[in-house]
């Protein structure tokens, strides 16, 4: 497919051009953590300090809190109304390859059996533009998950660095459309594609984490019932939030209603199955003990994903890594998995 | 997995519930009462169409959302049951509600007793307290069809003569010929003249053969784990053990995650599991 | 140090005078120490002392069976003392291995000084009052009160009063107040309505992770309010109203066990300034009742005593 | 500014029963004359009102919060109102910091026999909102920018 190619220099152009159809949303460090904000119009200092943001693109997708329905009591009984119809088109740049194959993983819960219309509207109003990573993390191991720095496969177009100039991909049909109507791309030639083939070569080699996923699920399902590895696994988690919140293939929520007077909505927020409440039913909780929320949160990615739609629920992120309080390493954990196969008891 | 009939979605949209109308209220327990309700919209009231076994959301609107099985059968349309233990925030406040007062109702969902794999069998009911809901409707669906199945054996308990739920009910299976109730107390009293005794010990002396037969088992965690056991012993193999299991659950339809067992979603691929299905994360995970 | 560590932490397995032991280990990225909780002798071989111990292992407590052997630091002690002025933890089931804390370094302000991530910078070591940090090969230094953590500077008891075993000398505390409060500063001089927009926009981005309340030894509620349904006080919904909501109820429940370790601020995943909020209620609660928590093991709570005569002007 | 003298503030009392309340009703047998606009709630004592109640009221759009209890040394509960007396200090000065107006929470030793003292609290507490303004803390305003 014919790739464009546009300066570093010109980026400003381009999201101003992209301004006039969407919302383009960029990434920002204005709260002093890097996180994809609307785009202030100028700034574009992103792109020689953007490595990946804290909150994960997910949350355009699955926000933090939504509203599902409001609904009004009236003499003759209550009244539903649903959301309205969002309009609104944003376009997020700079999305990296680890997030983009993690919502991949995420359609596959949202599009199964019942499609979830809240989560799919927006991911079909949205347009992603990745953006390759040229100096990944120390906590990053895409490339032992299925996926690389510069991996194109899940996103409408994809910016690979090539020096002073971005050579973009066009990998959807709204990739295409979006650059047709773009003015100001010039053509990319054959040594621009072989730059960025040379680019994505040193990007997949600067991953340094490496983990070897071979025969997990097994390994898992061999030590689920390993009372003493996953105390031991779990010793230093303090059951907080942050691994599955923040992690991109995390799809877990929460459903409340909050009524006052007579008006009242029902809102859908993140939840995650490190919480000690997530499973509590009034007479009892299957996972009141700490160490079966630590086993579900790893064996949900590497063992129960895998049984139903076969592919690993993790793409190497690193943000559990990062972001934990206590340094919880997953890499480490999964290697630390019993590796004797021998049948369950 | 259960295909995603839509017909039943409120304005196209799977989390919206329908406003259905509580007709009549039946105090089953001190802690439990039975509901009989229908749809204000007098299409869906008609079309609505479910299996035994098969579950809801139910709304109190302004305080949340709650998991029941629907207790009636689908042999008996011109109205729909369900059972609720006053325990919680939503059960509390459907407890204040009155006939005629609204609640939110969308489902069906989950999948149901296969009764294709049960016709020509011999069916085993084991509950325990208000585990009967689920097991009803199959029970008054299998008596409403008696000539498909062979012997019905129904193994009933709870922890006090007063907890025993759906008592009418019992009584109209006792006097069934065709019917072998047993009916049992953890702790009776001065005028409980039946069986004492938790509900796996009574099974064992019910004995039932396990030829041709299967098991529907449905209660408290505590008697479904030690009601697996019994069973094998009777010589039931795994795919003849069936049970509706009950987990927190809060979106109904495979999506918001809490409602696993290993890899299968209680609400998406349950209720119903076969024992086989379950037997490697049930005893940890349940 | 750590060598007296491992052989203290060693014997106490040993003798059988505890049953677990928790420190620190070297952490998977570059620059942290992970929390080590064993019953295991051997592992102690595994135990470190670095300017990157920051977690405050007396949070892990409140959660344990048996007598434990823990490391712990100044803020830590008075964690840990605090909690024995609650009666969650006996002070004979306790073993404190004493850290003489010099102060820990702040890798957030090392990458805003440096202009690079934390995984990019090659070495950071502390030599005496300097911190050296080398980036592509180049050395360079800063003063200690460039890049130690806010708490550390405002550090009152570097070493612990409270303790079984001393892992080194004495610290006095040499605590610079002005430095460390810098960043408070400027937004107690802002007008009352500014400020409160000023934490409706910070909490608008919380999404409810409660690390800042999992982290803190003095959280130790079996159920949080938060997490109670009936009545429901504050919605669990990551709403900036319930967020500000939890966060002040959080700070008065903890107003007399908070020590100031800076966790809450530290494990923050979207950089709220928590610590501001502990660091006022430290000085609401110094300034009206002069109470320091976890200095004094045998001194009621805070909330348990009274005084005939305080706080009469707030009063009509 | 018209808006101004329509409002009336809304103010919530947290009265202990066996001194402030039993005060207010004194207030009301003898006609002392005080703004209407108070709700009260009885408390057993002082020491029973939560920082959380403040926060909930706040939250609910009350425009005050008063807490009125026995003077120190007299509560029938002996060291109930010594209790209360450091929560709300506390809470008090946290919400000043915070930003909001120190009118909004008010506290008050008024006994059994003090109708009088009642009626001025009263009246003192509601010139002191009327002067700040209704409860705009918790109102959905649009934030400073939109993310």
């Amino acid at each position: 497919m014919a790739n464009k190619k546009v300066g570093k220099k010109d980026i400003t152009g381009l999201l101003e051009q992209w301004s006039q159809q969407f919302a383009v949303f960029a990434p920002s460090k204005e709260n002093g953590v890097a996180e994809m904000l609307k785009w202030d119009g100028q700034d574009t200092s992103f792109l020689d300090w953007y490595r990946n943001t804290v909150v994960p693109p997910k949350a355009s997708f699955l926000p933090p809190m939504e509203e599902m329905f409001r609904f009004q009591k009236g003499k003759e009984g209550y009244n539903i109304e649903p959301p309205p119809e969002d309009e609104n088109k944003p376009l997020i740049f700079g999305v990296r390859p680890c997030d983009a194959r993690a919502m991949a993983i995420l359609d596959m819960t949202f599009k199964d059996a019942y499609e979830d219309p809240y989560y799919l509207s927006k991911r079909k109003n949205t347009v992603l533009v990745g953006m390759g990573c040229t100096n990944p993390c120390e906590s990053c191991f895409c490339t032992s998950m299925g996926t690389s720095p510069t991996d194109p496969t899940n996103v409408d177009l994809m910016l690979i660095d090539i020096g002073d100039e971005f050579l973009i991909e066009e990998v959807t049909d709204k990739g295409k459309e979006l650059t047709a109507k773009t003015k100001g791309l010039k053509e990319a030639t054959k040594d621009d594609e072989a730059k960025a083939k040379q680019a994505n070569k040193a990007s997949y080699d600067r991953v340094t984490r490496k983990l070897d996923t071979e025969g997990i699920k097994d390994r898992l399902l061999a030590s689920f019932d390993d009372e003493e590895f996953w105390e031991k696994t779990a010793a230093k988690c303090i059951s907080c939030g942050i691994c599955t919140l923040l992690c991109p293939t995390c799809y877990c929520f929460d459903i409340n209603d909050e009524m006052v007077k007579q008006e009242g909505a029902r809102f859908r927020s993140w939840d995650s199955c490190g919480f000690p409440l997530y499973t509590k039913m009034p007479m009892e909780n299957p996972r009141q003990e700490k160490w079966r929320r630590v086993r579900q949160k790893v064996c949900h990615k590497y063992e129960f994903y895998p049984m139903t739609y076969d592919i690993i629920a993790c793409t190497g992120c690193g943000r559990c890594i990062r972001l934990c309080p206590v340094n919880w390493d997953i890499t480490q954990v999964i290697e630390s998995v019993p590796t004797k196969t021998e049948a369950r008891k | 997995m259960t295909v995603s009939d839509t017909k039943f979605f409120a304005q196209g949209n799977v989390y919206l519930p329908h406003i259905a109308v509580i007709e009549k209220i039946v105090e089953e327990t001190p802690g439990v009462r039975t509901y009989h309700f229908n749809f204000k919209d007098e299409k869906l009231r008609k079309e609505f169409t479910f299996d035994s076994g098969q579950f809801g959301q139910y709304s109190v609107l302004g305080t949340g959302e709650a998991t029941f099985c629907i207790s009636s059968s689908p042999t008996r349309p011109d109205h729909l049951e369900f059972a609720v233990q006053k325990v919680g925030k939503v059960t509390n406040a459907l407890n204040r509600l009155g006939v005629g007062a609204e609640i939110g109702f969308r489902g069906p969902y989950g999948n149901s007793f296969p009764l294709d794999f049960l016709k020509g069998k011999n069916l085993v009911f084991v509950g325990g307290g208000i585990g009967l809901a689920p097991l009803r409707s199959l029970i008054w669906n299998v008596i409403d069809n008696r000539d498909k199945y062979k012997k019905i054996d129904i193994v009933y308990g709870a922890r006090t003569p007063a907890d025993l739920c759906f008592k009418y009910d019992l009584e109209a299976w006792d006097k069934d010929k065709t019917v072998n109730m047993v009916t049992t107390v953890d702790r009776g009293d001065d005028k409980w003249k039946g069986k004492v005794g938790v509900v796996p010990k009574i099974l064992e002396e019910v004995a039932p053969s396990a030829g041709e037969s299967v098991a529907i088992v449905c209660g408290p965690p505590i008697m479904i784990r030690f009601t697996f056991p019994v069973l094998e012993k009777l010589g039931f193999k795994p795919e003849q053990m069936l049970t509706t299991l009950e987990k927190r659950m809060k979106c109904g339809i495979g999506k918001c995650g809490r409602c696993n067992i290993g890899n299968l979603y209680v609400c998406r691929d349950g209720p119903v599991f076969s024992y086989a299905q379950i037997k490697d994360f049930v005893s940890s995970e349940y | 140090m750590e060598q007296k560590l491992r052989q203290e932490a060693k014997a106490l397995l040993e003798q059988n005078k505890v049953d677990w032991v928790i420190g620190f280990e070297p952490g998977s990225l570059k620059f942290t120490a992970t929390p080590l909780i064993t019953r295991d002798k051997n592992d102690t071989e595994r135990l470190i002392i670095n300017p990157f111990i920051v977690n405050n292992l007396a949070d892990f407590l409140t959660g344990m069976k048996g007598r434990v052997g823990i490391v712990a630091k100044g803020c830590d002690s008075r964690s840990i003392v605090s909690l024995i002025q609650d009666n969650k933890v006996a002070r004979e089931d306790v073993v404190i291995l004493a850290v003489p804390c010099p102060g820990l370094i702040d890798l957030v302000k090392i990458e805003r000084l440096v202009g690079k991530d934390r995984d990019e910078l090659d070495d950071v070591t502390r030599d005496g009052d300097k911190i050296i940090v080398t980036v592509d090969g180049k050395k360079k230094e800063f003063a200690t009160a460039q890049t130690l953590f806010d708490h550390c500077l405002a550090c009152e008891l570097p070493t612990p009063q409270e303790y079984d075993i001393l892992l080194g000398e004495t610290r006095p505390p040499a605590p610079e107040l002005e430095v460390s409060g810098q960043n408070i500063a400027e937004l107690k001089e802002t007008p009352p309505a500014e400020r409160w927009e000023f934490w409706q926009n910070e909490f608008s981005r919380c999404i409810r992770c409660y690390a800042c309340r999992n982290v803190c030894p003095a959280c130790f509620c079996q159920r949080c309010f938060v997490e109670e349904t009936e009545p429901q006080w504050v919605m669990p919904v990551p709403r900036w109203q319930d967020n500000l909501t939890f966060q002040i109820i959080r700070n008065i429940h903890v107003a007399g066990r908070c020590t100031d370790c800076g966790e809450c601020e530290r494990v923050c995943p979207v950089n709220i300034p928590l610590r501001s909020l502990a660091r006022e209620m430290y000085g609401i609660v110094d300034e009206l009742f002069q109470f320091k928590s976890g200095m004094d093991k045998e001194a009621l709570p805070l909330m348990a005593h009274y005084e005939q005569e305080e706080a009469e002007d707030l009063f009509k | 500014m018209t808006q101004q003298s329509e409002w009336k503030p809304k103010l919530l009392g947290f009265l202990c029963r066996w001194c402030s309340y039993a005060g207010a009703d004194l207030a009301g047998t003898s006609r002392k004359k005080y703004p209407a606009n108070i709700r009260v709630i009885k408390v057993p004592c002082s020491g029973r009102v939560d920082s959380l109640f403040i926060l909930k009221a706040l939250r609910l759009g009350f425009d005050g919060v008063l807490v009125s209890g026995c003077h120190p040394g007299d509560c029938h509960y002996l060291t109930g109102n010594y209790r209360a007396r450091r929560r709300i200090a506390i809470t008090k000065k946290f919400l000043e910091y915070l930003g909001v107006e120190p009118e909004r929470l008010q506290a008050s030793w008024v006994s059994a026999s003090e109708g009088g003292k009642f009626a001025e609290v009263v009246t003192e507490v509601t010139e002191g909102l009327k002067e700040v303004g209704p409860n705009q803390l918790f109102s959905e305003r649009k934030l400073a920018k939109e993310d």
